[in-house]
């Protein structure tokens, strides 16, 4: 395996302080190597969102990081931790080296400004000696890239359908060729004949550029198909990292393999469908010991009160009891 | 084209129905302006003199009310106005004409800064939460809860005297001659000091709660944390994104709020002494000067239709959604 | 930089000394309008239409009943019956555009009014207008006893050369007024209209003041505030706790002088409406009005001079024509007497409340517009004077325009208001009691008596005392009047008019005042003037 | 298939509602001190006029004196005393207040909603009437219908102010009924079988309860601005007392002039106390509306070990502290 | 609930069928066709042929805009349409609102697309599902029996105990949870049919696999027909009998669900069915080659492409296509399959 792009070290992050603190993410590691597509997947509300804007310190209020350490290693010179560094510097890094692809696009367009215009401002703020012209003509290739004719510069976001401003988003990611590019449920809002178009993109363009990305869904399907290693998030904690083909051969955590067990396949014979009883936990009230143990089929005495630690095993990491032991 | 004629005939009727308002509505006053004069003058008028008024006055010869509605309606038509009462026999258009510069400048430009003053600190007050801008709030809601014309009266206690800079009434120095020369234009300036400060304070804050509650509305979109992500400067972050986004709502309330110049400030003209319409207005009502009353709810009328006009145009422009597709 | 700049001399007026006289009104705004004739011109509502236009002759308000001073007119003959006056033009009047002023101009104007019944706002009943050489002769259908100063002294006449050629003389605003006056319009905004002195050609001593400036105020406040910084030099404006708000910001300077005339203000009761329909009730809340407590609480013991003679004529201007029968005779409070008055009569008390003679609580509405404070202060001071007697009043604050309306129906209680007010107190008596103005219940009586007043006997002696050819004659019908007044109190009178105004003396010197009342000082008045000849700078 | 519905049961715990959701309105401080004055104000309403130390209109020997302890707030011209005057006229303001703010809601509720549910004609109709109230200007209106009254008492002038300021909220209300009446839940509604009067007063009307309501606060807020100034230009009720009227004489007798500030000042601070009050009312009611302004009020967090951070959007927080347990 | 409405009806009885149904929303015109006199039109649904039969699924499935919901709502009459019919036992329906509409209420009732929408934010749990029943006469007479009808139903979509929930407001549950209210407020009419609008789109794997479980259960139990709106064409297969697809407006491809979904016949049917994620398929497999087809933008609905509407996009589009409207054409492999597509017409093979 190649050398990490960004570790991150026993992540916290909380929703407000104090009692009314919600601890959304807590004490994750995970690590992303240059060049991988990791997959992030988890039932909603387990944290993944907050993971991804996390790290990148872009959380809204209430959202506090109460802990923890994002190294990032740039290509050259030595690695940093993100949380450390001043607004001037993080400023300076954001989307030069890590750039992110939210949910909405359109909500993530500024909707009074041309494509254009919020193309250009990027290059213009991380470069401010760049010519007019230059910005123009980059701007007008990365929208080739991604397969929207560069005559679209000057259209509102309004005049673009769905599938092309999410596209736009991707050529915006991409614009300064960041090591790093964070997509936050990309096509969740597209339908798949869509969707398949964009991530066919993504993918090759991941493989003329060499970034890495993280991929965030919960359509386990897509992400087997679609990335290389993948973690699985249970009420604020990562419960299972491994490649993505073995995660769907073989899960360890028994919320992986309910999640797997959960969607309907279209082709190959009729599967049988286990789900998962009961409902995600309450952040405020969380069970002890093992979050997932009131809804776990195999649970057994230590899961109600020692919370397990996610521990490798050969390639793949995971938390549960049942492996330990 | 049906719907084009649809919505003209809408805003026609709504003309209409506003102008046979104001026509009908000042006739509700009892008493005629004859009276009124009289009452006026408190005895230094004297009664012989009411018969010729009402000669004067054209009052002697009996019309109905629907007479009076049609030819109201020829007047109109013909740009006539009438004569005023009050100041019989001055044309309204000709009062009306002398007076609404100086509202339109006054309040106008008034009420223009207000809002670039109110949009910009409330843009600065929504954007740095937690500084020391938080502590504009409390001022200004007590302050645009404070009857301006009251606000107005302390001001010239204060603020005039024989030695201040500040002049207590009036439009311009009384030994002046209006025209656009170096003695009148500074005059009329330092006039418009006072009622326009007034006006500003309290009407400032408006705009300020607006637009902060405008600009913590959108900082939480979406395109926001983009622009944050994205390693833009705050600056840009909050001029062009936040506050061009958060401003669309409040340029439609000011296109409304320029509508509402006209009659909206009456006292602080009252107050001050300040020759504009407001003021004309309500010498009209006191003299049951119908001619003036309706003249100037005409203009308000046509102001107020032609700034929901513009309201409209400062959307289509400001919003790219509402732009015809290209 | 601009050269032609019409406010150019403005610097010159800065550089030292004074040249200008700045005149306020609390009129609220003016339009452009000369027109003399026209109440509602800006001439008229600030009073520069009289330095422009000029009289025939001169009549001082304060000194009613002195004959009139000769100004256009150098010779004013009345005969005793007051039908005829024979005039005699002055030589070496000239308007301001160079044509001489002729007995033409004088039957011109005259005649123009006799027609134009939208002119005539006096009423006057011209017969026959004429001239002859420099003399005009004209006669009248009725004694113009009470309204000779009208006809002479506040009619302003105008040239014939020009005013023959307007259509429509009373809908024309004239733009450029021509006059006779010792001053010709320069300039007219909304905000200020100012007059300069004629160069050449006019007919008196030319005046020391070079300007003047007429400014319009939005209300009384904003000329007491304009008076009390310097702004403006002279008006006539209420002026609430003078003392303090004007004289004590520059004792030395500022000065008020109000000398009351014959018009008066008083309550009105409504006659009809029992049980205010006995004299002697009337006469009883007569007696307990504090009328010193309302001119110095309500008209800040200046603006409506007490009235202390039982007749209801002002001091001073009033003095000439008490009778005999009340000379010295003079209103005190006098509650126990008024208490005595109403149980001799019949009424009586339940505790502290007052019975009429059918046995139910008398009570009494006082109402005037809610506007004018003077008169709302004047109301409370009643209602708690009546009070004292077990009246109980309560105050009513209509729209001006609905007391209008009620008081010329009668639909009212009681009411302050005031009377006509004329060179003779006929015009403050007709207000009040004329028959020939009475109208039933219901119907507008425009012209007076509006508390349904009937007395033959008052009518009478007022047609009497207007149309009699000798003093005593006069005397008799107005001695009459009196007394009815007196033992009727149709109106209980309040405060008198005044035709004065406040002043500074910081520029020029010269006013008149109680030692040398040579004329009103209120600057509408025709009057106004003679004041503005008199004038002279401060630092001579 | 052997997940059956009847598995799916709940097995963590709901977590219990801390607080209904209707009480938190008052838990905003703005709220709730703006809620405070308005109970001051509302029981001198109610007892102002039986505490007075003196007859408001009782002529006193003192004339225009300053504060004392015979007369907290001096006299007036007439000797009267300026804090009964005050006391006194608070009910009147507030009954203006109200009574026009009720009038005028229920005014635009009516003709608000129903314009924006039926729609068609109706709404052609109600909109062109709204329009023309819009257009004619309020105070001279109010003025001129006033002074037509041959006495203007309180209930008139307010059913005045009522009737000429409903426009506004209409407007608005229909606006927000438009969009409310395509939400699914109120075509829920209708799928389900509901009757037309039921769909606006059940369905549709509490969830415009926000906008009504600030609707009505601001109504209030012109309605007493409205009274004052009528009564300061001498338009007003003959027998009772407001502070309009306060002012009306003051202004009369030029209070200011005559340095009689006590006569002045207070009643314009009263009503500007009042409306800073209603102001506070109506933040508290946008803030419980808008959960976005309700979670972006807490800008300043003190943490625990007393530091305190500001939270700022874009640029998330960071406390490094002791790991959670 | 004390009894099942008709069970003893036949399960293949027809409730609920559309012929030629068609809706056409009127476009919000713009300034600059003011002065013109056209009059466009948004081609939501046109010519739809639909039957929904008792104890049956019928799942309809489609790009996003091809008209899904819009067809639901013309079933549930809450649209009025432009053309065609809707028959309710084979009787012809049309009515708006009034009684007959709420006659019409009691026997179809409709499930809405978004569980947080449908329910309002201001009104209990117990208010939405005693409306229900009281609207349709079903909460008995007395209070005593109207809390057992609430219990019975909130049992029957397994929120137990009912207590639980009876008393709580809708953001108070989860998606899945108020999924479920949804589906007890519409039972608490006791209808024949059912339209169910992507009831599960909103929701978690987990969750969702719950909803269609608990659907598919009431289905047998109350021999319900219904229609089963979806993208998701995994989950037609594994719940719906028949599966449908729409293509901009139009129904292009019908019949038994394992049929459609394994040997899919018209071209967007397959493009879709290749475009559901794999994940059997190798990671970043995605065809380049496949690029080409399928590409480019979902057709305007205002102006819809003449013939047939896929053709612009279509990878084996032939000249007729951009011509003529290709009518329902039976495939060959099973009974009741068609697909409304040239290439299956017999004379076109035979060339
Ligand atoms: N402002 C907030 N205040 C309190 N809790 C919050 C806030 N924002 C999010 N949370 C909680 O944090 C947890 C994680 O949220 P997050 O958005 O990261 O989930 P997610 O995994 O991205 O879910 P989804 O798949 O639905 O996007 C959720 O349980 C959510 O309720
Ligand atoms: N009320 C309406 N007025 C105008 N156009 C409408 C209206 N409702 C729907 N449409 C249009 O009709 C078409 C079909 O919409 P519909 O909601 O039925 O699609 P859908 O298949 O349900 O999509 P999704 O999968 O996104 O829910 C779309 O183009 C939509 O824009
Ligand atoms: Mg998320
Ligand atoms: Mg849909």
């Amino acid at each position: 395996m190649s050398e990490p792009v960004i570790e991150i070290r026993n992540l916290n992050v909380d929703y407000g302080l104090g009692d009314q603190a919600v601890h959304a993410i807590r004490d994750v590691s995970l690590t992303l190597h240059r060049g991988e597509v990791l997959g992030l997947a988890g039932e909603s509300g387990s944290g993944k969102s907050t993971l991804a804007y996390g790290m990148t310190r872009l959380l809204p209020p209430p959202g506090v990081i109460t802990g923890g350490e994002v190294i990032y290693h740039p290509e050259k010179g030595d690695p940093y931790d993100v949380l450390s560094l001043t607004d001037r510097q993080l400023q300076a890094f954001r989307w030069a080296e890590t750039a992110i692809v939210f949910q909405g696009a359109m909500n993530s367009l500024n909707p009074v400004h041309k494509i254009s215009t919020q193309l250009t401002d990027v290059l213009r703020a991380h470069d401010p000696k760049m010519s007019e012209n230059s910005r123009n003509a980059r701007a007008r290739e990365m929208l080739k890239l991604v397969g929207i004719a560069p005559d679209r510069m000057d259209a509102y976001p309004h005049q673009l359908s769905g599938g092309m401003r999410q596209r736009v988003m991707i050529g915006m990611a991409l614009i300064l060729q960041p090591q790093v590019v964070i997509m936050d449920e990309p096509t969740t809002a597209l339908d798949v004949v869509m969707q398949r178009q964009i991530l066919g993109q993504l993918v090759e363009l991941r493989e003329r550029l060499g970034f890495s990305v993280i991929f965030i869904t919960h359509d386990l399907s897509l992400l087997v198909e679609f990335s290389n290693r993948i973690a699985i998030m249970y009420g604020g904690r990562i419960v299972e990292e491994a490649p993505a083909a073995a995660i769907y051969r073989d899960a360890l955590h028994p919320y992986s393999s309910g999640l797997l067990g959960s969607f309907p396949a279209l082709r190959g014979p009729r599967r049988e469908l286990t789900g998962i009883p009961g409902s995600p936990p309450d952040l405020k009230g969380m069970p002890s010991g093992c979050s997932f143990h009131p809804r776990c089929p195999k649970a057994f005495e230590p899961c109600s009160s020692k919370i397990p630690v996610l521990t490798p095993h050969g390639d793949r990491s995971v938390a549960c009891w049942l492996v330990e032991s | 084209m049906k719907y084009f004629l649809q919505r003209v005939s809408f805003y026609l009727f709504t003309a209409w129905a506003a102008i046979t308002l104001n026509f009908l509505i000042p006739r509700m006053i009892p008493g005629d302006p004859v009276q009124a004069l009289v009452t006026k003058y408190q005895g230094q008028l004297s009664s012989q003199a009411i018969d010729s008024l009402y000669v004067l006055f054209g009052l002697n010869k009996d019309a109905n009310l629907w007479e009076e509605y049609v030819s109201y309606w020829k007047q109109l038509l013909t740009g006539d106005l009438g004569l005023s009462f009050t100041f019989f026999p001055t044309p309204v258009s000709e009062i009306i004409s002398s007076s609404l510069p100086w509202t339109l400048l006054l309040v106008g430009i008034t009420t223009v800064i207000s809002f670039l003053l109110g949009t910009g600190l409330g843009v600065l007050a929504g954007w740095r939460r937690g500084s020391w801008t938080d502590g504009l709030l409390p001022v200004t809601t007590f302050l645009s809860s404070v009857p301006y014309f009251w606000l107005g009266i302390i001001a010239i206690y204060l603020l005039t005297g024989p030695d201040s800079f500040f002049p207590s009434s009036g439009g311009f120095d009384a030994g002046l001659v209006p025209a656009f020369d170096q003695y009148f234009i500074p005059s009329a300036i330092q006039h418009s000091l006072l009622p326009a400060l007034t006006i500003l304070i309290s009407s400032v804050s408006g705009w300020i709660l607006s637009m902060r509650n405008m600009m913590v509305t959108v900082s939480s979109e979406d395109y926001i944390t983009v622009a944050h992500a994205k390693g833009l400067s705050d600056r840009r972050v909050a001029m062009s994104y936040a506050a061009r986004n958060a401003l669309l709502p409040n340029v439609s309330g000011f296109a409304l709020s320029l509508g509402f110049i006209v009659g909206g400030t009456l006292l602080v003209e009252i107050v001050f002494s300040y020759p504009g319409v407001g003021f004309q207005l309500f010498q009209a009502l006191g003299a049951s000067d119908y001619p003036l009353m309706q003249g100037i709810f005409l203009i308000i009328t046509i102001s107020v239709l032609v700034a929901n006009l513009l309201a409209d145009i400062a959307y289509l422009l400001l919003d790219p959604r509402t732009r015809k597709e290209g | 930089a601009c050269g032609d700049s019409p406010n150019d001399n403005k610097n010159a007026a800065n550089g030292g000394k004074v040249d200008f006289l700045s005149i306020g009104m609390p009129n609220g705004t003016v339009t452009e309008n000369n027109n003399p004739f026209i109440g509602t011109s800006a001439g008229a509502s600030l009073g520069y239409r009289w330095m422009i236009y000029e009289p025939l002759g001169q009549w001082n308000n304060t000194k009613p009943s002195e004959p009139l001073t000769p100004w256009l007119a150098s010779e004013i003959k009345w005969s005793a019956d007051y039908k005829t006056v024979d005039l005699v033009i002055r030589d070496g009047a000239t308007w301001s555009d160079g044509k001489p002023l002729t007995a033409e101009d004088v039957v011109f104007t005259h005649t123009m009014i006799k027609g134009n019944e939208a002119l005539n706002i006096f009423a006057i009943p011209y017969e026959s207008i004429t001239a002859d050489g420099n003399k005009v002769k004209m006669t009248f259908k009725t004694s113009q006893f009470t309204t000779h100063h009208k006809v002479i002294g506040q009619t302003p006449i105008v040239p014939k050369h020009i005013w023959e050629k307007i259509a429509d003389p009373a809908t024309d605003t004239i733009k450029e007024p021509v006059g006779s006056g010792p001053y010709v319009l320069k300039s007219f905004s909304q905000q200020a209209t100012i007059l300069t002195a004629r160069e050449s050609g006019y007919w008196g001593t030319k005046p020391a003041v070079k300007e003047l400036r007429y400014t319009s105020f939005a209300d009384n406040n904003a000329q007491a505030t304009a008076l009390s910084s310097g702004a403006s030099e002279w008006s006539f404006v209420f002026i609430p706790n003078y003392q303090q708000t004007f004289v004590a910001k520059d004792p030395e300077h500022f000065k008020v002088w109000a000398p009351g005339v014959l018009g008066i203000h008083g309550l009105y009761i409504n006659t009809t409406k029992k049980p205010f329909d006995d004299p002697k009730l009337r006469q009883a809340m007569n007696m307990v009005i504090n009328r010193n407590d309302i001119f110095v609480q309500a008209e800040a013991a200046y603006f409506h001079p007490e009235i202390k003679s039982v007749t209801g004529l002002p001091e001073g201007a009033g003095d000439a024509y008490i009778a005999d029968e009340y000379k010295g005779k003079t209103f005190s409070v006098d509650a126990p007497g008024a208490k005595k008055l109403l149980e001799e009569s019949g009424y009586k008390y339940d505790g502290t409340k007052l019975l009429d003679k059918s046995g139910k609580p008398v009570t009494i509405k006082l109402t005037d517009p809610g506007p004018w404070s003077d008169y709302q202060t004047t109301l409370e001071i009643i209602k708690s004077n009546l009070a004292e007697i077990g009246i109980e009043a309560t105050v009513e604050k209509p729209n001006q325009n609905i007391w209008d309306a009620n008081v010329q129906k009668g639909d009212f209680e009681a009411t302050l208001r005031w009377t006509n007010g004329g060179s003779t107190p006929f015009d403050i008596y007709q207000t009040v009691m004329d028959g020939d103005l009475y109208k039933p219940l219901g119907t507008a009586a425009q012209q007076g008596n509006f508390g349904r007043f009937q007395s033959p006997e008052a009518t009478a002696a007022l047609k009497a005392y207007s149309n009699a050819t000798d003093e005593t004659a006069r005397k008799t019908a107005l001695a009459t009047i009196q007394k009815i007044f007196v033992e009727q109190a149709p109106m209980l009178p309040v405060g008198s008019d005044n035709v004065g105004g406040a002043y500074s003396t910081k520029n020029w010197v010269g006013w008149p005042s109680d030692a040398d009342s040579y004329a009103p000082l209120q600057p509408t008045q025709a009057g106004a003037l003679t004041v503005v000849l008199k004038l002279q700078p401060a630092n001579s | 298939m052997t997940a059956s519905a009847v598995t799916m049961e709940q097995v963590a715990p709901v977590a219990a509602p801390a607080k209904r959701q209707r009480f938190r309105f008052v838990a905003n401080k703005k709220a709730a001190a703006g809620l405070l004055i308005l109970a001051i104000y509302g029981i001198l309403a109610v007892i102002g006029p039986w505490i007075t130390p003196y007859d408001p209109g009782a002529r006193g020997d003192d004339l225009v004196q300053p504060p004392s302890a015979e007369h907290w707030m001096g006299t007036t011209h007439l000797g009267q005393d300026v804090f009964s005057q005050l006391l006194e006229g608070t009910r009147s303001v507030m009954f203006v207040g109200f009574f026009a703010g009720i009038v005028a809601t229920v005014l635009s509720v009516i003709i608000g909603v129903t314009a924006g549910y039926v729609g068609g004609k109706t709404d052609e109709v109600l909109s062109a009437l709204s329009n023309v109230f819009l257009v004619i200007p309020a105070l001279p209106l109010i003025i001129i219908i006033t002074s037509t009254l041959d006495n203007a008492e309180d209930w008139l002038i307010a059913l005045v102010i009522g009737l000429t300021s409903w426009s506004w909220n209409a407007r608005v209300l229909r606006a927000q009924t438009l969009s409310l009446r395509r939400r699914d839940f109120v075509e829920a509604a209708r799928a389900t079988g509901e009757r037309t009067w039921r769909v606006i007063t059940f369905e549709l009307l509490p969830n415009l309860t926000a906008v009504i309501a600030s609707g009505f606060v601001g109504t209030v807020i012109f309605a007493v601005l409205s009274e004052i100034t009528l009564a300061f230009i001498g338009v007003t009720s003959a027998t009772t007392w407001n502070w309009g009227t306060i002012l009306f004489w003051a202004q009369g007798q030029q209070a200011l002039a005559q340095n009689a500030w006590w006569w002045f000042v207070p009643a314009g601070l009263a009503i500007a106390v009042l409306g800073t009050a209603l102001a506070l009312v109506n933040f508290g009611i946008d803030e419980f509306v808008s959960p976005r302004l309700r979670s972006a009020g807490k800008t300043k967090i003190k943490t625990n070990t007393g530091r305190t951070v500001r939270m700022r959007i874009g640029f998330t927080p960071v406390i490094r502290k002791e790991p959670l347990p | 609930m004390t009894s099942i409405p008709d069970a003893k009806a036949p399960a293949d009885e027809v409730v609920l069928e559309a012929i030629g149904l068609t809706k056409h929303f009127p476009v919000r015109r713009r300034l600059r066709d003011l002065f013109s006199n056209r009059h466009d039109a948004v081609h939501a649904v046109d010519d739809v042929n639909l039957t929904l039969r008792r104890g049956q699924v019928v799942a309809l499935v489609g790009e996003s805009g091809s008209g899904k919901s819009t067809v639901a709502r013309l079933l549930a009459q809450l649209y009025p349409r432009t053309g065609g019919d809707i028959r309710l036992h084979g009787e012809s329906t049309r009515v708006k609102a009034g009684t007959a509409f709420r006659r019409y209420c009691a026997r179809v009732q409709m499930i809405f697309q978004d569980p947080f929408a449908s329910l309002n934010p201001v009104h209990t749990i117990r208010y939405h599902l005693t409306r229900s029943l009281k609207v349709h006469g079903n909460a008995g007479s007395t209070d005593a029996e109207l809390e057992q009808a609430l219990h019975a139903l909130l049992e029957r979509v397994a929120l137990t105990p009912p207590e639980r929930y009876l008393d709580k407001f809708p953001h108070e549950l989860s998606g899945g949870q108020r999924q479920r209210v949804a589906i007890a407020r519409a039972l608490g009419a006791e209808p024949e049919a059912l339209l169910a609008d992507e009831p599960v789109s909103m929701l978690d794997v987990s969750i969702r696999l719950g909803i269609l479980n608990l659907l598919r259960d009431l289905k047998e139990r109350l021999n319900l027909a219904i229609l089963y709106i979806t993208h998701d064409i995994a989950s037609a297969r594994y719940f719906a009998d028949q599966t449908m697809v729409m293509y901009a407006g139009r129904m292009v491809e019908g019949g038994d669900s394992e049929t459609v979904t394994q040997s899919p016949a018209h071209p967007y049917t397959r493009l879709l069915i290749e475009s559901a994620p794999d994940p059997d398929r190798l990671t970043g497999a995605a065809e380049a080659a496949d690029d080409d087809r399928g590409n480019g933008e979902p057709p305007s609905l205002i102006h819809p492409p003449s013939g047939c509407r896929f053709h612009p996009r279509c990878p084996s589009a032939m000249p007729r296509c951009s011509t003529d409207l290709p009518v329902p054409l039976q495939i060959g492999d099973a009974p009741g399959h068609w697909a409304a597509c040239w290439l299956y017409d017999t004379e076109e093979v035979a060339k």
